[in-house]
């Protein structure tokens, strides 16, 4: 995703002369020739996320569109006042890039486990949410938050699912990517766990359950169509999301489902609930290790559905990492 | 003369000749060369203390201890046109310690970027002039704040976009004392300096006060000077209340090419009224009854 | 409750010499006697939100429970990370006190709105997060706090409802306070808005509504418990919060009602949608403004039930205030 | 050689009699008096090229810029007892720049917290011992980091409480060069500064380097010395290096009493293999094959 990332917007870079990039002292190898064909549009602010964000800020109220790289927490926690006053309350065209959404540093260590960004972000006014669901979703959300006023977000995470775009497909802000179609249940992912939710979707298919897959890689603003229309069209929602379960996507649309009152026949929200991880590893050991792997998925969705499944080793873990009941 | 209400006042014309001037201003006035920035900065005072005082809010000491400052940056040393508030090429203002916004309206009124009347909706139920500086519906305002430590880094970009596009403007960013305990400043002075953005001017409120004790008790700043020009700045302290030298200063600045200026503002919170000088309670306090009088008594026209 | 606060926290740091305030230069007039009295529990660490937070994590580790305080946004935006790295990853004693919840501070801008900080901060692991709803309870919240392990929120606003505990009660973190009973609808409040839910619920009896009260002080951990009961038992749930609609307290009682499946016969959340106000204004005027006042919580509530009630001018508020619907 | 395993090791009894010592730790072994840090500094360069060639990470070249800081510290000056980690008269050490966790995981085992065999774990699938310094589960560890710009306002907490409990050990942060741009740190400076935290030493390791280019291309810090200076520190400047000035330097901060250290360590970042010198690309590559075998030739003991 960073590289389809950092591709586009140096397409968008070269026909723009007002798209500019600051990185607090990160992006080896990955900005360099960026850096080297743009070097009007290019700043390292050092590690210094405040002021990186309040100078993009300044430069966005001089004309341009301004965006703002880093990992993980760093672009974001480490300046969220800087976000909400600054870039949101002015409307600002600052654009903020956080590499390593979810566990994709998982052995870096809990400081780059970006694990509650989504919540944080969509409660500040005036800003757009989106975490892509694999490359091609990367490289059109970076075309779009360009072409959207004010201040946008975007998560990239490292996984690296195959994207599944048809040739034809228009990628639209703020509307869910029908990944797969399927009538017994919904399944709503954001960010790169996309690809988790289609392999499990897979999976699925062989125990006979068909499962509509949304990319709902705009968390703010939500498209709450495609979640009533899930409701009402499917056997349920079942959200997945590398990230806390409180206040996230799953959150999001709990609320959408409980503020129109179309009530999933079904509905679990897989996500992290067991805090801070002080274990580390890889994405992929951390997602098998809080449930967020294919094999839970699938589980879960089964345990939803009242559906058996081949299960061995399983149930342990589903009931430790996705239990529903609060 | 206790109720707080505005007497009409004339509007001064105070666009004055820039120092660095690129040529006129879009509205078509003609700049004067010489503003009573005196005058501007009494009435200034009359209306923060009345402001203050009708909406019952704090930080009356604040803005007295920027009036001077902000007489002369709009009388003698900003490039702005009222009639055409978002010109390209003006000077860019951004107020960092908000909190003393009213200060920021009144000099805007004042300086016809807005009616003088519309400063009685400071602080009321509806209004868009909020305690601290904002500027949404209000011409003029480049920056709202509120949150300390802001400023300086919106400034250092916008003088970092003015370079890049070899524009000749300059920003300025007026800050408080107790602000620098801020870090979020520190990182763009160190930018600011890197950057070589001798467009850029911070002039520091250096009042001695925070909001509960001085700033010696809190985290003394001193040697302050040496603190700026270590990360690089050049640095002139002068009398925040002189307006000969608050004039040449600012008007002269940059004081080196290549370099940020720091001008350290050396003033007196509360100036103007005997009884809110160099006192902290002013911070908060709202002049009411006879200490309303007794203020606008002080901030009189004198014979 | 900002008063109610200081009070106790004078009582109990006069008990236990662990106990410790730092304020990142704010309270004047109002920890002055608390500074003078305690001299060595007491330190303005300057205008440096994100050190004042650093500190009270090292001073928390060497024994003491270090409570910080400032308004609004100041002690948890402008140190969010600090608050998640070192405080809570840390299980650190710290204790972070806001003084003007909501739009306590109204007629002071947007820097000074309190309003995303419950969603902001129960996204986090390891924290609990309290925003009592009148004085009686942040003074038994501090004391509850003091007692809670590790990093904990206390969210204070300046609206000044006569507290209506019983003599005889009991504060518990993560339990709501039944402030009035009733079968018709369940209000839930959390803040001091609790004081516009209950003269709201009073006005709903004359029109033959009996509504239940819970103060839901404590946002994290929740008490599903009451909620889910509220479900089950009354005639549906309204949430009521100065605070976003998005992922605050009405989208955690969406959580937990759709993770339970315990769906609630008529749900509606109200809080803020209209983004940042720079309009300003007192706090009343502010809640008025933005359908939080207790005229609009009666329409709301007689809406949802479906009920006609004394409509004057409040209809056009109501739609634009408390819309429901997504 | 080429296989990422450790070989036993003998733990090294670190722990020095302390200049400022309160007396015998609680752990019963006794102090002794010279150490021999630079077999230690060896060993733990060592172990940090296994680690990070083991788990494929990044920053070997960052532990390598400190393993001779790591080895003065843990084997000459920090007065702590590995059989009672948590025993309240020890010195605090703070790694704040974080990424360089293997070296502190590696000096710790080698000073007998826990068994060099957990070294093994290292960025492994399940294990505590995360890219970024952790304390949980890890004994020895005082402070989780990662994040830069932490470290510093958490030790000043620890050293006013030391302070204001009149207990007598001191608190070591050791920082990079490039944290130094976060404006955090510079509120912690200030505040330890003004409230004269002698028992506070902050060591920089000034390698010159940050993740993309130079400091003095990112955001140049000199003069650099003058900034401590400015905000009321006592400052040195050392070769990072070297172990008799590490070790004078560091056992006997405070430089003056009343105010807070600062030791600015003159290193170089990959330190001890030549062709890590000086190399922003070591910040993030990891020694695989032959780079590996040359690298740990490089680091063998010398004949
Ligand atoms: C980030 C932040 N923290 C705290 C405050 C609250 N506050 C308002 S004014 C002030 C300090 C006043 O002293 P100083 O900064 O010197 O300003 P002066 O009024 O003297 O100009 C504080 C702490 C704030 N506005 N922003
Ligand atoms: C707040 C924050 N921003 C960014 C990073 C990512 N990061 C890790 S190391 C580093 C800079 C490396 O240079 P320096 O600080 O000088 O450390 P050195 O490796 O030279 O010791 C950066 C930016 C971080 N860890 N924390
Ligand atoms: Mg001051
Ligand atoms: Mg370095």
């Amino acid at each position: 995703m960073r590289d389809a990332f950092i591709q586009r917007l140096t397409d968008l870079a070269e026909s723009d002369p007002r798209v500019m990039l600051i990185t607090a002292d990160l992006g080896f190898g990955v900005l360099t020739k960026f850096a080297e064909r743009f070097p009007k549009q290019y700043l390292n602010a050092g590690v210094a996320e405040q002021n990186m964000t309040g100078l993009a800020t300044g430069l966005a109220m001089e004309g341009r569109t301004v965006f703002t790289y880093s990992i993980a927490n760093f672009p974001v926690l480490r300046c969220l006042e800087q976000i909400r006053n600054d870039a949101c309350y002015h409307d600002a065209n600052v654009k903020i890039v956080a590499i390593g959404g979810g566990f994709s540093y998982g052995s870096l260590g809990i400081s780059h486990h970006a694990t509650e960004d989504l919540s944080i972000l969509r409660a500040l006014p005036s800003i757009t949410v989106v975490a892509p669901g694999d490359a091609w979703e990367a490289a059109e959300a970076t075309t779009a938050i360009l072409n959207t006023p004010g201040t946008c977000y975007l998560r990239l995470d490292r996984s690296s699912m195959k994207s599944t775009n048809l040739a034809s497909e228009r990628f639209q802000l703020g509307r869910a990517r029908l990944a797969r179609e399927g009538r017994d249940i919904t399944l709503i992912a954001t960010g790169g766990i996309l690809g988790v939710g289609l392999k499990a979707a897979e999976q699925l298919a062989e125990h006979g359950i068909e499962c509509r897959v949304l990319s709902m890689h705009t968390i703010k603003p939500l498209d709450t169509q495609a979640i009533l229309s899930a409701c009402r069209e499917t056997g349920g929602i079942v959200t997945l999301e590398e990230h806390t379960i409180e206040g996230g996507l799953g959150g999001a649309v709990a609320e959408t489902c409980l503020d129109a009152g179309v009530i999933p026949p079904k509905f679990r929200r897989i996500g992290l609930r067991a805090g801070f991880s002080s274990i580390v590893g890889s994405q992929e050991y951390l997602r098998e290790r809080y449930g967020l792997d294919e094999r839970s998925v699938v589980a879960a969705i089964c345990d939803l559905l009242g559906q058996r499944f081949d299960k061995d080793r399983n149930e342990s873990r589903i009931s430790e990492g996705v239990a529903a009941e609060a | 003369m206790s109720a707080a209400r505005y007497e009409s006042s004339t509007v001064v014309d105070t666009r004055a000749h820039h120092a660095n001037g690129t040529g006129a201003r879009p509205g078509g006035h003609a700049p004067e060369s010489l503003k009573d920035t005196t005058a501007l900065a009494r009435r200034v005072r009359q209306h923060v203390v009345r402001m203050t005082s009708k909406g019952v809010s704090a930080h009356v000491g604040s803005c007295l201890s920027i009036a001077d400052i902000m007489a002369v940056l709009y009388g003698e040393v900003l490039n702005v046109d009222p009639a055409v508030p978002q010109w390209t090429e003006r000077d860019r203002f951004i107020l960092s310690k908000g909190h003393a916004g009213a200060c920021v309206y009144a000099t805007l009124a004042e300086s016809g970027f807005f009616p003088i009347s519309r400063l009685d909706d400071h602080y009321q139920n509806g209004s868009n002039l909020s305690g601290h500086v904002s500027h949404k519906g209000i011409p003029g305002v480049e920056l709202s704040t509120g949150s300390l430590g802001h400023g300086l880094s919106v400034g250092a970009g916008m003088a970092l976009g003015a370079k890049t596009d070899g524009q000749r403007h300059r920003v300025f960013v007026l800050m408080s004392d107790g602000e620098c305990d801020e870090g979020s400043n520190w990182e763009a002075i160190l930018f600011a300096a890197h950057h070589k953005l001798d467009n850029l001017i911070a002039i520091v409120d250096y009042n001695k006060l925070q909001s509960l004790k001085s700033v010696e008790e809190t985290l003394a700043l001193e040697p302050f000077a040496d603190k700026w020009r270590s990360f690089g700045w050049s640095v002139v302290e002068i009398d925040g209340h002189d307006h000969a030298s608050l004039k040449s200063t600012l008007s002269s600045a940059p004081i080196e090419s290549g370099k940020p200026t720091c001008v350290i503002a050396h003033t007196v919170k509360g100036k103007g009224v005997s009884f809110m000088e160099h006192s902290v309670l002013w911070h908060y306090r709202t002049a009411c009854g006879d200490e309303y009088d007794a203020a606008m008594l002080e901030l009189e026209p004198p014979l």
